[in-house]
């Protein structure tokens, strides 16, 4: 900031790596020659740029190509801004020139507002929000989204699967198998005195017409297991009569 | 309670803290994410000035604000006073959907009222959660209508009013008809991929519910 | 606003706020993790109290405190007060500071946004490095903003809402307008509150270039 107009290339030449690129350098020569810098001399500040690229070749310091790249624009500038006045060239010269110049406004504009930024208190660095916020939000998930659509598809899902289903699963018939049958009439034939209906021995919940005959069948079978161990007698008074049960009272009397 | 008058003790009554420790401290129980201990606090203020009775003070200045000091396990720390909380509270409302089996469980109910869980079983093709059933319960959105006159007795289910007021249905007559939903006749042409199963399928059920 | 003990005056100067809006006002800005806006506040406040009225009382009341009620994007923060900072950083575990490269970066897309990467290679005349966005990105400080229809159709750059928040800047044009920031030398330390510490720090960025 103190740096004065009289500035020696090679002091600057030490620091070359502290420069963020040429347009770094050229702003901190334009600054140095000016204040201002709607008031800085173009082609000064191209001198003393080549002068300080110049420096660097002298002791071999190696410099990136885009340091070199603007020393040779510059270069192309410097010998056109020398042209009189008035020629196609020069005036293109003026325009390049002006141009580098909004350049180095626009760099020095950012630097101070970032200088300016910087001297915020910031939150997190220089003043701080609370510690430890309270939360009181509660999320209330009761109600329902419903809609029609939906409800027609699930519908249409339920019942086409359903009938999927059924395609390949035949329903599974719950029959009374004779295990059931012989439990069961062995635990009824107790309270039962007198010749009595195998009707009489089927379980009560049975659905349909199939489940019926299955359990009667086997019930009969069961019948017939407990008669052939001499526990029951069996007795049919006519062809697809009825088929009548009662306890062996004693002894074996008449076959079936 | 001790802040005695007589300007005559030097150090042995505790002086009042002045308020660049209350600042201080203040900023301190603010910024921290957790509670601050009188060690903590005591550490960042002047060495004559007592860490508890900044404390004690800045309990006091905020006693009956929006915010409290409050002692919480190992320090203070700023809370905001408990009887606000309930205008403080805000409701987030995030809306559920039905889970599908429950959809599902809730169109055929719809759609085949008065029905038993049986008969959702069977035209579902899979048993059917008592779970499901509670959660439509739940909603409000079924109600049981009575029992059939069948062994067992089951419970023969409906929908409830609030079935109508969730879907803006008048009446259950604007429920699109089960004729159309369900009896058009496949288009084998239009869906090369679907092949007699999906045909059957989709004629087959209306002749199932009917049956039961 | 017709609890008026005076029956002369009609309405024209404002009234306190009652103690109860205060309280309310103060918990709720208290509780919250961020910024608390006018309208938020004036939802919870009965109908006929001025949210902007409590919100100015509140401020008063807290001004010169440790804690502090300031303005930013998005409404009102309480924070801790500038002045505190050097004893505060002690014991407060704070982030590193942005490398200056990162905030002149970020001084870029502040004035430029939407700003393409680059552009803001053209503005600081060398190449930047994904550190220095990956850092501003982390600190929340930018965010994408679309594309632009420009060949290869590159990401849009812009300012984030915690780059209000972390600058205490209540909008975008509390900026500095950029003619102003040509005027030579910067204002040193405007605010009253930036300690020297704050000022002499942020005064040496633009030192480093000549001095080393």
């Amino acid at each position: 900031m103190s740096a004065s107009d009289t500035r020696e290339p090679d002091s600057l030449l030490l620091h070359l790596e502290g420069f963020e690129g040429p347009l770094d350098l050229l702003l901190d020569l334009a600054r140095a020659q000016k204040v201002d810098l709607a008031k800085i001399s173009i082609l000064s500040l191209v001198d003393q740029y080549l002068a300080v690229i110049e420096g660097a070749r002298r002791i071999r310091l190696e410099l990136a190509a885009d340091w070199l790249v603007m020393a040779a624009w510059l270069t192309w500038l410097k010998s056109r801004l020398l042209l009189p006045d008035g020629g196609e060239a020069a005036e293109e010269a003026e325009v390049a020139a002006d141009i580098l110049a909004a350049r180095l406004r626009d760099l020095q504009a950012i630097r101070a507002g970032a200088v300016w930024l910087g001297t915020r208190p910031q939150l997190g660095q220089d003043v701080f929000a609370r510690g430890a916020p309270e939360d009181h939000t509660e999320i209330d998930r009761s109600r329902l989204v419903l809609d029609l659509a939906s409800l027609v598809r699930a519908y249409l899902l339920a019942v086409r699967r359903g009938a999927g289903t059924r395609r390949y699963q035949p329903r599974q018939l719950s029959l009374w198998s004779v295990k059931d049958a012989l439990q069961r009439l062995a635990s009824l034939l107790g309270s039962v005195p007198d010749w009595t209906s195998l009707d009489h021995f089927l379980p009560d919940t049975l659905g349909g017409p199939l489940e019926r005959r299955a359990a009667l069948a086997s019930t009969l079978l069961a019948g017939l297991e407990l008669a052939r161990s001499g526990e029951v007698r069996l007795r049919q008074e006519r062809d697809f009569g009825p088929i009548l049960v009662r306890r062996a009272a004693d002894g074996v009397e008449e076959g079936a | 309670m001790t802040d005695e008058p007589s300007a005559a003790e030097p150090s042995a009554a505790p002086i009042a803290p002045d308020e660049a420790a209350l600042r201080l401290a203040e900023a301190l129980v603010f910024a921290s994410a957790g509670p601050v201990g009188a060690r903590a606090l005591s550490q960042l203020l002047p060495e004559n000035v007592d860490a508890d009775a900044v404390i004690a003070a800045l309990r006091e200045r905020y006693a009956g604000r929006g915010v409290e000091l409050v002692e919480v396990g190992g320090g203070v720390q700023f809370r905001t006073a408990p009887d606000l909380s309930p205008r403080l509270r805000k409701v987030i409302e995030i809306p559920r959907r039905l889970p599908r089996v429950a959809m599902e469980t809730l169109a055929i109910i719809a759609y085949h009222q008065p029905v038993t869980r049986p008969e959702i079983e069977e035209i579902r093709g899979t048993s059917l959660s008592q779970q499901t059933l509670d959660a439509l319960l739940e909603a409000n959105l079924i109600a049981p209508k009575g029992r059939k006159e069948s062994p067992g007795r089951p419970t023969l289910w409906g929908t409830a009013p609030q079935f109508l007021a969730q879907f803006g249905l008048k009446d259950l007559r604007e429920l699109p008809r089960r004729e159309d939903l369900l009896l058009e006749p496949p288009q084998p042409a239009v869906q090369p991929q679907a092949s007699e199963e999906t045909a059957s399928e989709s004629s087959s059920p209306s002749s199932l519910v009917t049956d039961h």
